[in-house]
Order: structure tokens, then C-alpha cells, then sequence
């Protein structure tokens, strides 16, 4: 078996993280293999086991070696990657994993549509086949760094004609083509994190197409299996996050504390400890290598706390009723802490609604958790084109 | 004690017509989002119209120019006011108006009052909209709602209350879009009205904070309607998104928390109303309650609207940060509790 | 136009309620016309508006007559006989109505059983033809006063092959036929309110059948309509009911307190008043003759009051881990204030169920009050016996 | 400081599977149901079985006849007893257990330790289960937990504690059928034992409250699972009545809150094994969250059990019943909010 510390030495005594320049390191760490180790060799991997990757990313640490900044690049590894690993060609994969990971090609996924927000399966931007070619157009909207991405990986409707799970098609799509026009999407706090994206007969390859004609939902499946969890290799510190920045509001503001407002803090912190501690259990789970469904348990008391939490903390800051900026910002990425206690407030508002809204987590929680049965659905042998919408 | 008049009377009913027709007219939702990031965030256009209407001198007598009838019709005003979030000077008017009514021997009160009834001048009282109400007179007030449209103030100072221009009103970046605060500095101290001060604006904040009760119940009615017909006509697999129980209970729960919120609003304006020796408790009970329910209308209409809510372009986000913000003003819910184990006896 | 004044300045003088037994003067009331005056004359009333009924109520009980104690006999008063007088044949209301009025003869109602709850007509209890009766078998429950009633109401099921809402029956049941028996039926506060009641070949008569075979619906809506709405006459005072009894017990335990409790019961505090007010403006829309749906609010928030207070009273009251009596008591109705606080935290919990849950109610809210739109349905066009149970 | 474990191990797990197939065996609903009525409410053949099976005498040192294991298996323990409600006197004993361990050095203590570890006596803690404990030697202390079944009391008295024998143990109506409480009345004050009894009990009380969260959650788990099993077989309308979604999303966020508990209850136990500096928080949090989620599973799985949660025959209520006096017991939640502010510096 290849000894990953082995090849890493290698490339660090090819490559002085110190002396290289960063983009050179990151191509060299890919063409090493130490990308993702678990990838075939040739597209930045080496077939190894998932787990040995984490030897390489404590050594590469411990010797200084930059990074690809994930967070920045996270639809890219997290979505696109994966997807085009099991679904593209050989030269699609050869092409696209390597400016993927190194962050020189920006990724975003076009996939929620206006009208298919919930109920993805009910997109209707249209494909149609032209010679070698789709022409698509549509409109689709929550997409983050549709500005600045490269690429997307984009969901279509093909076949109107038959149920809407059967008559989907996936691409990769080149922002840059004409066609494409990415427009700002304010949101209730001001900035802009996200984009609508109108797709006016975009001219897309046959050769861009991910699994087959009509098979588009399933390789979507693929893509959303690997959004990343919303867990970080490390556990939080007590008071991490939004439950310290409350409870420092707290303390420094004698003035402000009731009893009630007290109390109220006090059963948010002790949620807030447990949700921590559950994170910490699930790691160990998932070290363990039996992971346990509390992943989406953990993203339903979030996005619950951070809400009770932000709104606690506008009734006991001195300047409640003010906020820092109003201004269209557009932000690499949500930052809870870097602003004031009414953003806070407004943004969190999103966390029960992105990634999937609280109301669909408690749907799925319920059936593939506790395995109650479905509820009766009216829209599974309907044609797409005859769905009420 | 005999029971309270919580029923609205053809006249009420026919004041709020009038009011809501003009709103929905000249306050639709576009035009207050196109309002709110200019440089008048406040539509004194409307405002003069609803002192023609003699919707914003119902409380003041006819001798001195207002409509001589009470805070029961200046709740229904107050309360389409919050179902459009009319960007309007009400709040800080009507806090002023309850406190000069209060001093209304004085003859620079009633001058004020009847320049109040003829749109001739905008009255605030120069309190901060949430905290406390600083004793001595400061030199600056922070966070004064509709500061920015006032011609004069009523400063609250050595006891008594003090008409007096600004020395300069700097405008806030404020949460709320749709009532603004300014930080108001004050140079001199203007002209002093005889009577208590402190009893002055403690009217004035019984009086404000029914009003703001009505105020919360239009914005809870607003949500929860635009919610049921939003869900109405947006289908998610296959059917209309309001056909699911999980969201049907949810908005029947809403439905419940406002009959019990319209009817402590309604309790308090009557009270008010009626001079009630119950007034504080209605307003106490009227005011914890509606803000709770107002805020969670409006955090439930920005979920339920799923992406859409959270967009800029949506009007609800207008009625969650006002929700938030009245919540905060003239006292938290946690604070009206505090006042109402007090006056029934359930010490702490 | 009758002046009921009149009618009962006679009745007065003809039988002075001081020297008259309590039985005669209630039959002579109910001859009289006096007992329900929008019933037709000769059976309790003078077929005038219900509205005069509150200035007899109010002559007679200036007059200290006694009344026919319409707590005890709720179910023949709200439910029986307007079904009766809708749907009875003139023998039988003439036979009926008198001493149900009177309480002489006590009613009970036979509709829920184990598997038809929320879902009455999904009930199961047979009801088949025989020469000139019928012959009843099945099981119902949660039948208040079956033990000393003799009278039911009863709906059966008669046709299994056609769709539930149109394969029932609806009957007035002798309860001291035989092959009814009566069992009480334990609940958790130890006692027994209900009873469940067994029917085995109980033979009814055909001219005791309400409405036509098959319309038993339709007639049981007819009951259902009429069930009581839970507001009485008089508002309730401030501190009415079970808030009252918490409040008296945060008064006299200083030493229980805690800041939490209190702004617990504060909250509470808030919405018990809040719900007399809303019951106040209901009675004044009522007077009014706009009534509201506001009454299907009340029940619900009543429930969840009642529930949340009792739980908070535990913890906050002396001797929150005693409880006065398991013995299986059998009361005639329910008294939350003559026991303990253990007693109205268990029998609170029957609030949200009984009468309707408060789910189904949430239900009728959502698509009643608001119009929000049905759920799928599976159970509409499939015939009685072959529905999933 | 480093991560706790929040996992179970091997042997832990099959520590719980032999408890819970032993409480499946003898302790089921019917048993439990048939025996609280009677005048024998503690099952003591189900607890000597327990104490054959070790699983009484985890956290006694085995030189004491013990299995010298700890308090994450005790709660192991604690949590199939919750699961079962099973009437055995494990409460009491585990409190007294905690408070002899802090007396080790004490040869009555030991002696103590070594007859419960070998089923001998059962010792028991007297304080009240709710409420304070008394400082001064109480001559009556009431509501204490499992008290029929002691042989011997450990009193706390004078700033120590006291190894007595009752002189009357009277039975009480208990709210908690499965775990009754007793009025118990001490004539004499029995041997003194070495130590400060203040820091014992304070032990007893860390120990125990960590017990209590562990069985809650077996409480909370089993009220889920049953009323999941329920709705998956009754039908109304033609459709499993678990399909509906109000009903769905209810269960979805019991189960979130019971992911969080057991978090939660698995570090309390496991900073209580390792004698964590952070035992006191870890114990609060527990405490205080896995008393609400157990009272609110149980108060969930009667009424979505509908008519049927409401009878006796059905257990649902034996478990409301033990949810509620377990919130009441050694501290409400509240109370362990209130000790949390203090250790974490949340100050009121």
C-alpha cells in the first residue's frame, strides 16, 4: 500500500511550501496525488482509503503548506467534484478536477428554480437537444458565487411528457457562454450573497452532460448526497459561535438584564452546549465509522437556536434598533460574528431556510429516521407538463 | 367591574375604510420599499392626507381643532398603519399628543395640540424608542422615532416637559426601515409647560404603548394573510404548499395567538378610552402580548415564504423588522410582565 | 306575538316554585312552553325566537325556581333533542322530549369507538335489518352518563359496502335493552368519567331510527352542530378558573419561587386574560348576532392554558409529588378547582382531546376560518369495508 | 480541555442489553401496571435480580464488593430503568450510594457500601425528593424517594451524616405511581460517619441529578418509540395516522431534542466517571434539558395516543407520571438554570 507520509515528503521536499508559490504548491499537491486521496491516480488521487487523507492534511499543516481555502471553493469540492468523479467522461474529469481543487476555476450550482424550491424534481428550465448540442433556457436562483464561478453543475428539464423525476438531464455549464446572465439577489439583510441566473439558449455540448438523458435526477442525488455535513474537523469551544457573542452582550450590558430576558438566555445556552456536545458525539460516530443520523438534528436546533438567540440578543444590546449597514454588499461568505446584533438577527432567518428548509428536514427525519410512512402523493405519474404549478 | 366594549362600532369600522383605502393607495408595498432607503424615508405627502382625513387628531377635542373622539378610533388608525407599515410619523405624534393632552391646561399645550390637529406642525416626544427615559434633561436623545419630520419636541427634563426646537437631528441607520430613528440633540430649553413631566410621559407611554398594541395586531393580520395566500397559490409537489398539515396547524396556531392578541388590544384601547381604572393592566397584558404575537407572525410569514421571504424585494421583511423593533420599543414584553406582577399581585 | 312574561307570570301563579316539587314544577314548565320556547308548542315551547328564552330564564330564577340542572343532562339538551325534533317521528319526540327536559330520563351518546375517533365515520358497529327492527353489535367508548342514562343516541354502520359518509344509520338506543353493557372505563387521573359500552344483537325498533337508512351522517351532524359551544352566559371574572387557583398558590408559596416560574406564570397570566377578553368579545359578537369563529380559538388556547398552568402549578405548589386519590371515583362531572394540583395537571391533558383534538381542530381552523386548502383525501370513494384499519 | 466521550462502549452496550431484556422480562407495562395499586409498589425480586446482575453496585469499588465500574455504566443502568419505569429502588440507593463513596474513609460507610453492593440493605438517602434539604437534624422528612424498601437511612443531621434506622415509614398518595415517595420519621441519630456531610450530600445530589437526566432519557426514548409505533398502525381517514405531517414534524423535533439530551446526559455521566472540574456544569445542563424533554415526550405520547394515552390501562401515563415527579426531583430545571448562571457567569 502507497505510504501516503511517504509521498507527502516527497512533495514537500519538491515543493518548499515556503519558497513555492501557492498555485504551483496546489498543482503539484494534485499531481502528487494528495488532492483527495481517495480519487483515482491521475485526477489528484491515489485510490486510497478516505480516511488516510486527514495524515496528509495534519503533515501538510504541521510544514506550513498552503491551503485551497475550501471554505471559498466548497460547491466545487463538495458538490461538483464527486459528481463529475462518478458521472463525467474521462476527459471531462481531466479537464475539470484540477483548476476544481486548486480554486482557479470557481464552481456554482444551478439548480433551484423560482418555482422549485422544496420540490427540486419540479424544475422546468428546458434542454433541447440541437445536433451535438442543448440549447437551455431558464431562470434559476440561489445561487452563491454565480459571479464569480467558472462553472456550474445545472439540473435541466428534458422530457416534459413523462413524471417529473424521469424527465431530467444534468450538464456542466461554462458561466462564461453567452446566454448566461447573473443578476444580484438582494436579501432582507441588505447584501447580496446569492444570485438569479437567466439561461437564454445557452448552447451547451452533448459532451458536457453528466449520466444519461433522463437520468438527470439521479445523478443530482449524487450531487446532494455529498453537500458537505455542516461539520468541521474540530469540535467548538464552549460558548463557540453565536451563543459567546450573546452571552459577552450579556455581560456587558448590566443595564439591559431582566429576569425573563435571563432565564431565556440561560435554557439558549444550555441548548446551545448540547448542540455542541451532540456535534462532538456525532465526530466520534462518525471517527467511529458509524455515523448516526443526528447530522440533520443538529442543522434543525441551529438554525433554531441561532434564530432565538439573535433575537434575544436585539432586546438586551444597548442599540437594538440600529443596524450597521444597509448597503448591497456582496460577501464571499455569511459572517455571523463580524456584525452587529440586528444582522445577526436577519441572517439567521435564512439558516432554516437554505440547505434545505427545517419543514423538508423534519419531513425526512420523520420517514428515514423514525420511519413513519409518507404522506399520499398526488404527483408521481403525473406528466411534468401537467403538474399544477 | 363591568365588562369592556370589545366590539368596534360602524363608525370605527368605517374610520378604518377609509384609512385602509388610503394606504393600500398611496402605501403599497413598492412604494414603501422604494421609500425606505431614500433620503425621506417618511412620506410627509401621506401624513398630510391623514390630518385631512382627521385621522391623526381623533384623540384631541374639537375645541382645539381634532376630531373629539378618542384612543378607540385612534387604535383602528394605528392599527392599519401597522398592517401597511406606513412610513408615517404616527408613533412619535401620538406620544406627544397623549402627553400634551395630559398638560392640556397649559396654553402652549393647546397651541401645540391645535397645530398638531391642522398638520401645521409635527410634535415628538423626545424619548429614546427603546430603553429607558433619562430623568435630568439630556443633552442628546437617542433613537427618537420620527425625529426626523418633527418641527418641535417635548422634551422631558428637571421634571417637566419643555417644547423645544433641535439643535440638530442626525439621522440613524436604523433596523426598522419603515419608522426611522434619529439621535436628536437639543441646545436650549425651550418653553416649559406647567404640570408633572414624569406624569406627562407616563401617559404618554400608556397611550403609546395600546396604540402600539393595535399598531402589532395590523402587522400580525398582514402576515398571516399574505401567508394563507401566498400557500394558497404556491404548489410544491404536485399541490398547493397551504394543503400541508405541518404548515395548516401552524398558521391555525397563528390564527388562535391573534383572536387573543385583537381582543387585548381592543380591551386596552378601550380602557384607555374609557379612563378605566384598569388601564394599566389592559395595557400591560395588550402590550407583552401583541408584541410576542406580531414578531412571530412576521418571523413565520418570512419562513413560510421559504427563499422568497428572504429576498429584499418581498415587502415582508418590512413588517419583521418593524414586528422587531416595536417589540423593543416603549418596553420589552418581559418588561410589561414585570409591570403587571406589580399591579396583580404576583411578586417575583 | 305570545308574551312570555305573561306565560310565566301564569306558570308562577299556578305553581309556586316555594310549595311546588321540583319535578312537577319542571313538568308543569316544560307543558307550559316554557322549557325551550323556540320549540313548537307541545313539546316544550312556543315555536318563538330562541333569543326570548334568556328573559324566561331570567323571570324564573328572579322567582327562585329551580331549573333542571343543564350541567347534568348537557348531552340530551345539546345534542338529543335537536336531533330528536330535526329527525324524530311525532310519537317519538312527543315520548322523548319531556323527561329528557326534565332530567327524568337521563341521555347518552354512543359515536366514538376504538377505531373511529377523529374519524367517526370510519365506526364500525353493525347494525343489521330484522322484520321491523334492527339488530346492533359493536363496541363504543368515551360515552359519558352510559351508567346512568337511559336513553342513547347511537350511529351504526348499515351498509359496508358503500363509502363510509353514506353507509350509516342513526338510531335512539334503550340503553336498558338487553345486550348493552356498560363498563367504566379508568382514566389517569384514576377515576372513571366515560365508559365503554358493549352492544351485542341489541334489537332497536325501525320507528326509533332518526332520518333515512344510510343518511346517519348527515343526521349526526345535525348533533354535532349543536354540541354546546363551552360559553356560558356570564363572562368570567378576572382570575377565573384555574389561573385563579395558580396564582393563589404563587401567592401563599414565597419559598417555591424562582424567577423563571414567575415569568412563566406571568405569560401565563397574560393569555388567561387575554382568552376572558376574547371570550367576552365572542359573547358580544354573539349578542350582536355576528358571531365569529373565534370559539374554535377559544378551545384551543383554553386546552393549552389549562395544561401549561397545571404543569407549572406542580412546581411551583408544596407537595407537587403527592396526589390526593387513585380510587376509581365516578364522577358526575368534572371539577378542577375541588382538587389537587397533581388531579388538574393529569385531567388537563384531556382538554386537547376530548370533544374534539385539538389537531382536528387546528384542521377545521386552517381550512375553515382561513381556507387553506384540503389535504389529499384516500378515503372518500372507497367503500366502508375496504378501508385500511 | 479535551473532548469528553460521548460514545457508549462495547461493554457498556452489553450492560444495557442485559438490564433491558431482565426489565423487558419482568417489568413490562402490565407488571408495572398491576403492581403500583398494590401495597408492595417497589419490586424487590426484580431488584435483587438487578443487584445479582451487578447492575446496582457499578460505581462501588469492587474491595467493596462492587463492580468497581462507574457512574457512565450506572447510567446505563439509570437509563433502561427510565425506559422500563421500572419500580425499583434505584434512585434512593444511587443517591446513597454517591454519598457513602465521599465518606469512604468511614468503616460504617464501607460496611454500608459492601451490604448494598451485596443486596443485603438497602440504603437510602432521606431528604426530600423535591424541595430543599434540611439542614438541622429533621425529626420527619418527607416525600423521600424508595423509602419502603430501606433497611437503613443515611440522614443528613448537624453537619454530618447520620446511618439510622426509621423510626416509622409512612406510605404517601404519590403522583409517581412507579417511584412513590414516603414520609419518613427518625427517633434516634444512628452512627455519625467520618466526614462532612454538606459535601456528601452535594455529592449524592451531583450523582443522582446526573442518574435522573440519564433515566429521563430513557423516559423520553421510550415515549417516542411507542407513540412512533402507535401512529404507524392506527389509521383514520383511510391512511396510517403517523402519515400525517403536523403530526411528523411534532415527532421530527422530539427526536432533535432527544439527540440533544442524550448529548447531553452522556457527558453529564461521563464528566461525573472522570471526575471532570466541569461535572458541575455538565451536570446542570443535563438536568435541566433532559427534565424537559422527558415531560414533553410524555406529555407527546399522550396525546398523540389520543383517547387511548388518557386511560390507565394504557403505560403512557406511568411515564407522565415519572417525567413530571423526575422535573420536581432534586431540583427543577429552573433551579439548575439558576446554578448554571452562577458557574458560567451569566449573572441575573
Amino acid at each position: 500500500m502507497t505510504d501516503v507520509r511517504e509521498r507527502v515528503a516527497a512533495l514537500l521536499a519538491e515543493h518548499d511550501p515556503a519558497t513555492t508559490d501557492r498555485l504551483d504548491f496546489l498543482r503539484a499537491r494534485f499531481d502528487a496525488g494528495l488532492a483527495w486521496v481517495h480519487f483515482p491516480e491521475g485526477l489528484g488521487g491515489l485510490g486510497l482509503p478516505r480516511a488516510q487523507q486527514e495524515i496528509v492534511e495534519a503533515e501538510l499543516a504541521a510544514a506550513g503548506a498552503p491551503d485551497n481555502d475550501p471554505r471559498r471553493i466548497g460547491i466545487g469540492l463538495g458538490m461538483a467534484a464527486p459528481t463529475i468523479l462518478a458521472f463525467g467522461s474521462e476527459e471531462l474529469k481531466k479537464r475539470l478536477l484540477r483548476p476544481l481543487w486548486t480554486g482557479e476555476e470557481v464552481w456554482c450550482q444551478l439548480f433551484s428554480e423560482p418555482g422549485a424550491g422544496s420540490d427540486l424534481a419540479a424544475l422546468g428550465t428546458r434542454a433541447r437537444r440541437d445536433g451535438d448540442d442543448w440549447l437551455v433556457t431558464g431562470q434559476k436562483v440561489w445561487t452563491s458565487s454565480a459571479h464569480t464561478a467558472r462553472w456550474a453543475i445545472l439540473v435541466t428539464r428534458t422530457d416534459p411528457d413523462v413524471p417529473k423525476h424521469a424527465g431530467m438531464t444534468y450538464f456542466v455549464c461554462d458561466m462564461t457562454d453567452p446566454g448566461v446572465e447573473v443578476r444580484p439577489l438582494r436579501q432582507i439583510t441588505g447584501e447580496a450573497e446569492f444570485n438569479e441566473v437567466f439561461l437564454t439558449d445557452v448552447r451547451i455540448p452533448d459532451a458536457h452532460r453528466l449520466g444519461e438523458v433522463g437520468d438527470g435526477w439521479r445523478v443530482a442525488q449524487t450531487t446532494l448526497m455529498n453537500e458537505r455535513v455542516a461539520i468541521g474537523g474540530r469540535s467548538t469551544p464552549r460558548e463557540g459561535g453565536m451563543i459567546g457573542v450573546v452571552s459577552d452582550t450579556w455581560r456587558a450590558n448590566p443595564d439591559r438584564r431582566t429576569p425573563e430576558a435571563h432565564d431565556r438566555l440561560l435554557k439558549l445556552w444550555v441548548e446551545a452546549e448540547a448542540l455542541r456536545l451532540a456535534g462532538i458525539r456525532l465526530r466520534q460516530q462518525l471517527a467511529n465509522g458509524a455515523p448516526g443520523p443526528e447530522g440533520s438534528a443538529m442543522k434543525l436546533a441551529f438554525a433554531r437556536l441561532a434564530q432565538e438567540l439573535s433575537g434575544l440578543e436585539l432586546e438586551i444590546t444597548e442599540d437594538g434598533l440600529r443596524y450597521d449597514d444597509w448597503t448591497l454588499r456582496r460577501p464571499d461568505m455569511v459572517d455571523f460574528t463580524g456584525r452587529d446584533a440586528g444582522y445577526r438577527y436577519l441572517r439567521a432567518k435564512g439558516n432554516s431556510i437554505e440547505g434545505g428548509t427545517s419543514e423538508i428536514l423534519r419531513n425526512i427525519i420523520a420517514e428515514r429516521v423514525l420511519g413513519l410512512p409518507s404522506e399520499p402523493r398526488v404527483d408521481k405519474d403525473v406528466a411534468w407538463k401537467d403538474l399544477p404549478k | 367591574m363591568s365588562d369592556p366594549n370589545l366590539l368596534t362600532s360602524d363608525v370605527e369600522e368605517a374610520l378604518r375604510a377609509g384609512v385602509r383605502d388610503l394606504l393600500a393607495d398611496k402605501a403599497d408595498a413598492d412604494a414603501v420599499l422604494g421609500r425606505v432607503e431614500s433620503s425621506s424615508p417618511l412620506d410627509m405627502d401621506l401624513w398630510r392626507t391623514l390630518v385631512d382625513l382627521g385621522a391623526t387628531s381623533l384623540p384631541i377635542p374639537e375645541s382645539l381643532g381634532g376630531q373629539g373622539a378618542g384612543w378607540r378610533e385612534a387604535a383602528v388608525v394605528a392599527e392599519e398603519v401597522g398592517r401597511a407599515v406606513a412610513p408615517v410619523p404616527f408613533l412619535g405624534s401620538t406620544l406627544a399628543t397623549a402627553a400634551l393632552l395630559h398638560l392640556s391646561d397649559d396654553t402652549d399645550a393647546q397651541e401645540a395640540l391645535k397645530s398638531m390637529a391642522s398638520g401645521e406642525s409635527v410634535v415628538v416626544l423626545a424619548i429614546p424608542l427603546s430603553g429607558p427615559v433619562d430623568g435630568p434633561l439630556a443633552r442628546t436623545v437617542r433613537s427618537v422615532a420620527d425625529a426626523g419630520v418633527a418641527t418641535r419636541f417635548l422634551v422631558p427634563a428637571d421634571g417637566g416637559l419643555h417644547l423645544v426646537e433641535a439643535a440638530s437631528v442626525e439621522p440613524v441607520v436604523s433596523l426598522d426601515l419603515t419608522r426611522p430613528v434619529w439621535d436628536v440633540t437639543f441646545a436650549d430649553s425651550g418653553v416649559r409647560l406647567t404640570g408633572s413631566g414624569e406624569s406627562a410621559v407616563d401617559s404618554a407611554l400608556l397611550a403609546g404603548s395600546a396604540m402600539l398594541a393595535a399598531e402589532q395586531v395590523g402587522i400580525a393580520e398582514w402576515c398571516l394573510t399574505t401567508t394563507v395566500a401566498y400557500l394558497k397559490q404556491r404548489y410544491q409537489f404536485g399541490r398547493p404548499v397551504g394543503s400541508f398539515q405541518a404548515l395548516k396547524h401552524r398558521l391555525a396556531d397563528l390564527w388562535q395567538s391573534i383572536v387573543l392578541a385583537r381582543a387585548a388590544a381592543l380591551n386596552a384601547a378601550d380602557a384607555l378610552a374609557t379612563s378605566s381604572a384598569d388601564t394599566r393592566v389592559a395595557v400591560a397584558v395588550a402590550q407583552s402580548l401583541c408584541s410576542t404575537v406580531a414578531v412571530r407572525a412576521a418571523e413565520e410569514c418570512v419562513q413560510l415564504h421559504g427563499g422568497i421571504g428572504m429576498t429584499w424585494e418581498h415587502p415582508a421583511h418590512l413588517y419583521l423588522k418593524r414586528a422587531k423593533a416595536d417589540e423593543l420599543a416603549l418596553g420589552t414584553p418581559g418588561k410589561h410582565r414585570a409591570t403587571l406582577a406589580s399591579l396583580v399581585n404576583l411578586p417575583g
